[in-house]
C-alpha cells in the first residue's frame, strides 16, 4: 500500500480558507475594528470593506449589491427567505410552499417548523437520478402557493436542478422562487436575473471563505419581515454588528470562485471523473446522481456491505477526510435522507461514500485515493455479515 | 477523536473477525436500516466457549464492540458469557459516546443470541436460560 | 493644542480583537478548518475546539456547557431569547411581555416585532438616572407575563440595573428572565444561578473579540423553538456551520475578561473618573446616568449647544473616536431614545457624547481626551446659534 | 468618509462663521429636535449682498452646506441669491450622502429666511418675492 498521504475530500462540508481570503480578512482582525456603524473614519473603513464585499458578491451572482444581505451562513439565509415569505404571504392567505424532499436540513427543517405552524408543504420527490421534474413543479403549484424552494445543487449527491426552468415557471404563475445555492456557488454559472431567481443562500465557507457568514439575496422589490431585528445594520433588515473580516472574506472567496469557474470546474470535472471510473469497477457499487448533471466536484458512490462510519474511520487512518451523507448528520443513526429519496435500500445508503474536491485537490490526491479505497472497501466487506450474502 | 483510543485499537485491529467453520452457535442481531448487523459465532466445548467470531456491519462502535465482547466471552463458561452486560464492555472499551450506547447493546445481544442458538441446535429451549435478546432501543424501524 | 495621537474611545461600539483572541483563532482559519460536525479527525478537533470555548463561556457565567448556545452575535441571542419564550408561551395563553424603554434596538425591535404580531409588550419607564425600578417591574407582573427582559448594563449611559431582583422577583412570579448582558460581560460579575438569571445574551466583540459571534445562555430546562432551523449543530438548536475561529475567540475573550475582572474594573474606574471629573467643569454639561452604578468604562455627557455628529467629527479629526449615542443608530436624524427616556430635551440629547474605555485605554489617551475635548466644545458651540441663547 | 472632502474641508475649515453686528436681515430655520439650526446674517448693501455669517447647530453636513451657502452667496446681488437651490450648494460640495439631503435644504431656506426678514425689515412682504419658506420634509416634528 502506498504511504500515507493526507487527502482532504471532503470540501462540499467545508473547505479551507484559501490564503488570498486569509489575506483579505487578516487587518479587518486587527487594526480594522472600527464599527461600520461608527460615523470616524475607522469605522468608515469598515462600512467600505463590507460594501466593497456586497459589490463582489451581488457581481458573482448578476444581482445589485442592495439586493444582497449578509447572514451568518447558508442556514440562517434558508430560515430568512422561507419563514419571510411564507410569514409575509400568510397574511394574504397563501400558506402553501412546495420544496423537494432532498433539500438540506436548512430548508427541509424550516419547512417541517412551519408545517407546525399551519403552513401546507408539498415535497416534490425526485427521480432515481436525483433530478427535481420541472413537470411536478408545474403540477403543485396552486392558487395559495406563496414559494418554491429547490436547491440548484445537491449537497450529498451533487446534483443540478433545472432552475432555470423552474425560475421561468415560477414567474410566469407569479410564485416566488427560492433557490439553496450553497454547493452551487463557485462550481455553477449563476445569474439571478437571467435564471430569474427571486431569493438565493451562499455560505462563505464552502468556497474557501469563512465559516459562519453567508448571504441572502433578494431581488428588489421583495420585502421580507427581518428574523433578526434590532440595529440598522443591512438597511435595517438584518440586525447585529457587521462580521466585518468574514463578509470581506466572502466578498474575495466570491469573486475568486466565479472569476476562473470555467476552467476551475473543467478541471475539476476531469479529476471526479477519474476517480468514479477507478471506483466503479468494484464490485457491487454504484454511482448515485446523475453523471451528467452533477457538480464539479461531487463523487457519490455506495458500496453493498459497508457501513459509512467505519469507511470514514478507516480512511482518516488512511488521512482521507471524507463523508458519507451530509456533513450535519453525522452521529444520526438514520440513513442519508437523500440517498432514500433515490430509491437506496438503506443499508445501501449506509454504505455510501461522498468524495468532494475543490481547488486544493491535486492529481496525486486522486492518484491516493484511487490506490487505497478499494482495500479498505475490500478489508470492510470481508468482515461485514451482509457482503457473504 | 469521538472515541477512545482503547475503541480505535479494537476498531482498527478487531480481534476475532471472520467466520468460524466449526459453531455450534450463531447469533445474529441488529438490523441493516440502521446500518448495524452482528453476527457472532462461538465454538462451545463443555459448557465452554473455545472459540468465538464475528462479522459486522455498522459503525466503529458497532465493529469495536463486538471484538471487544468476543475478547471478554472467548474461553468462558456459558454461564459467565450471559453475565457479560454491554455496560461491561462499554467500560472495557473505556467508554462510548452516548449515541453509541446501542451499539454496545448489540454486542449483549449478540452474544445471548448465539448461546440461544447454541441450544436450540441441542433441542434446548434457551428462553428460561437467555431469556429475551430484546430489540434495540436506540431506533424505531422495522424489519 | 497638543499634538495629534489615536484614540480609540467607543469600546461599547466595539473593541479591538486582543493578541491573544487573535492568536488564538488563528490556527482555526488555517489548518483547523475541518467541520466540527465531521467525523474525522480534522472535524473533531475543530468539534473539541468548540467545546472548549463552550465551556469557558459557562465557566465565565456560572452556567454549564450545555447551556450555552453559540450565536451570530448579541442581536440574534436577543431575538432568539424573546421571540422564542414569546412563541412557547403564547400557546399557553401567555402573551405580555415586560421590558424597558431604554434597551437596545435588538431587544425593542424585537418587542416591536411581537406587538405587530399581537403580543402586548409594557416598556417600563427610567428614571433621570437611568435605572429601572423593582417595583416598576413587580407591579407591572400579570397572570399572562411570559417573560421580563431588563439589560444588565446600557449600552449608551452605562448604568448597572439591579438584575439580582429582578431574577429573584421573577423566580418567586414565576415568569422568565432575560437580560442583555452584552455590555455587562467583561465588565460586571456575573452568575446566572446565583442572579436567577434564565436566559442571558452575549456578543464578544464587545470585550476583545471577533465580530459575529456570540452566545445565548439557555437555563437547563427551557425548551425554545428554534430562530435558525437546520442542521443538527449546537444540539440541535442552532442550525449551521459552525463560526470555529470565532468561537474559539469568544472563548479566550471571555475567560481574560472575566479571571481579571476587579483589577480590569478597578484601573477602567479610575480612568473614567479622571475622565468625567475633568469635562464636568465645562458651563453648561451634564452627566447621563447614575455616576456610581455605572459600567467602569463609561461616560456619558451632555454639552449644551453642540450637535453631536459634528462634534464626533471634530474629534476624529483629533484622532479621538467616540460616540453619540448607539452606534447602530448613527445616522438617524432621531435624538438617542436613551437619553429621551431619562428626560433630556431632544436639542441636548442632539449634543451629549459617549467615551467608552477598554483595557486598551491608557491614562495618555485620557490626558490627550481632557487636553482636547474642552477646546472642540468651545469651538463648535462659537458656531452654534443655540449656545448664544 | 462619510462626506466628500470638499464637505470635509467647508466642516473642518468653515467660512463666514459668526454674527453680523450691522446684518440687515437674519434668517433662522431648523429644529433643535432634529438636532439641526442654521441662522444666517446679511448685510445687504444696494441689492447687493455685501457680507454673509452664519451659525449652525447641526451635523457635519449642516455645517458644510451653510459654510458654502455662504459663499456662494456673498457678494451676488438679492436676486441670484435667491436662485440659489440646495440642488447647487449640494452640487458644489461634490455631493452630499442621500440622508443628508435635507441639511442642503435648510441652507436654501436660511438663504431665502434672510432675504425674507430684509425685506420685512423695509417694510415690503417678502411672500411674492421670496415666496415660501417651506419646512424640511425629512422629518415630522413639530416646533
Ligand atoms: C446592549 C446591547 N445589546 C445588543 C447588542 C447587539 O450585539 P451584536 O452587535 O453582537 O449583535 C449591542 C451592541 O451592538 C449592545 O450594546
Ligand atoms: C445545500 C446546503 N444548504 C445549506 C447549508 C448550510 O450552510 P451553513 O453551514 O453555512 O449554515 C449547507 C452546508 O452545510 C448546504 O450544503
Ligand atoms: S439497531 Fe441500533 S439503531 Fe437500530
Ligand atoms: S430639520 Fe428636521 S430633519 Fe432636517
Amino acid at each position: 500500500m502506498a504511504e500515507t498521504r493526507f487527502v482532504y475530500a471532503d470540501n462540499a462540508a467545508t473547505t479551507k480558507i484559501s490564503d488570498a481570503v486569509f489575506d483579505a480578512m487578516v487587518p479587518w482582525l486587527k487594526e480594522g475594528y472600527g464599527n461600520p456603524s461608527s460615523i470616524y473614519r475607522k469605522g468608515d473603513e469598515a462600512a467600505r470593506a463590507v460594501l466593497k464585499a456586497r459589490e463582489q458578491v451581488a457581481a458573482a451572482l448578476g444581482a445589485e449589491p442592495r439586493e444582497i444581505y449578509f447572514t451568518s451562513g447558508g442556514s440562517e439565509a434558508d430560515n430568512w427567505a422561507i419563514k419571510g415569505v411564507a410569514h409575509t404571504f400568510a397574511k394574504k392567505g397563501k400558506k402553501h410552499i412546495i420544496t423537494s424532499v432532498f433539500e438540506h436540513h436548512a430548508v427541509l427543517h424550516t419547512c417541517d417548523a412551519l408545517r407546525k405552524e399551519g403552513f401546507e408543504i408539498t415535497y416534490l420527490p425526485v427521480d432515481d437520478m436525483g433530478l427535481v421534474s420541472v413537470e411536478d413543479v408545474k403540477n403543485a403549484i396552486r392558487e395559495d402557493t406563496a414559494l418554491v424552494s429547490v436547491m440548484y445543487a445537491n449537497n450529498e449527491i451533487g446534483t443540478v436542478q433545472p432552475i432555470s426552468e423552474i425560475g421561468a415557471l415560477c414567474h410566469e404563475r407569479k410564485v416566488l422562487f427560492h433557490t439553496d445555492a450553497v454547493q452551487a456557488v463557485g462550481n455553477l454559472p449563476i445569474d439571478v436575473k437571467a435564471q430569474q431567481i427571486d431569493l438565493l443562500s451562499l455560505s462563505a465557507h464552502k468556497i474557501h471563505g469563512p465559516k459562519g457568514v453567508g448571504a441572502l439575496y433578494c431581488r428588489r422589490g421583495i420585502l421580507l419581515p427581518n428574523l433578526i431585528d434590532g440595529g440598522g445594520q443591512e438597511g435595517g433588515h438584518r440586525a447585529g454588528t457587521e462580521n466585518v473580516a468574514g463578509i470581506v472574506g466572502l466578498g474575495v472567496a466570491i469573486t475568486k470562485a466565479m472569476e476562473t469557474l470555467p476552467e476551475r470546474a473543467a478541471r475539476l470535472r476531469a479529476l471526479r471523473d477519474r476517480l468514479i471510473d477507478g471506483l466503479l469497477p468494484i464490485e457491487r457499487c454504484r454511482l448515485n446522481g446523475d453523471r451528467e448533471k452533477r457538480l464539479p466536484g461531487n463523487v457519490n458512490i455506495s458500496f453493498e456491505g459497508v457501513e459509512g462510519e467505519s469507511l470514514l474511520l478507516t480512511l482518516d487512518a488512511h488521512g482521507i477526510c471524507a463523508s458519507s451523507g451530509s456533513a450535519c448528520t453525522s452521529g444520526s443513526l438514520d440513513p442519508s435522507h437523500v440517498l432514500l429519496a433515490i430509491g437506496l435500500p438503506a443499508e445501501v445508503a449506509h454504505g455510501s461514500l461522498r468524495l468532494s474536491l475543490s481547488d486544493d485537490t491535486s492529481e496525486e490526491d486522486v492518484d491516493y485515493m484511487l490506490s487505497v479505497i478499494p482495500g479498505v472497501i475490500e478489508k470492510l466487506r470481508a468482515m461485514s455479515p451482509l457482503w457473504e450474502r | 477523536m469521538l472515541y477512545s483510543d482503547k475503541v480505535m485499537d479494537h476498531f482498527t485491529n478487531p480481534r476475532n473477525v471472520g467466520e468460524l467453520a466449526d459453531a455450534n452457535g450463531i447469533g445474529e442481531v441488529g438490523n441493516a436500516k440502521c446500518g448495524d448487523i452482528m453476527k457472532m459465532y462461538i465454538k462451545v466445548d463443555k459448557g465452554v466457549i473455545t472459540d468465538v467470531k464475528f462479522k459486522t456491519f455498522g459503525c466503529g462502535a458497532a465493529i469495536a464492540t463486538s471484538s471487544m465482547a468476543t475478547e471478554m466471552i472467548k474461553g468462558k463458561t456459558i454461564e459467565d458469557a450471559l453475565k457479560l452486560t454491554n455496560k461491561a464492555v462499554v467500560e472495557a472499551l473505556e467508554g462510548l459516546p452516548p449515541v453509541k450506547i446501542h451499539c454496545s447493546v448489540l454486542a449483549e445481544q449478540a452474544v445471548r443470541a448465539a448461546v440461544a442458538d447454541y441450544y436450540k441446535r441441542l433441542g434446548i429451549d434457551p428462553g428460561p436460560i437467555v431469556g429475551e435478546i430484546g430489540d434495540c432501543h436506540a431506533c424505531s424501524h422495522d424489519e
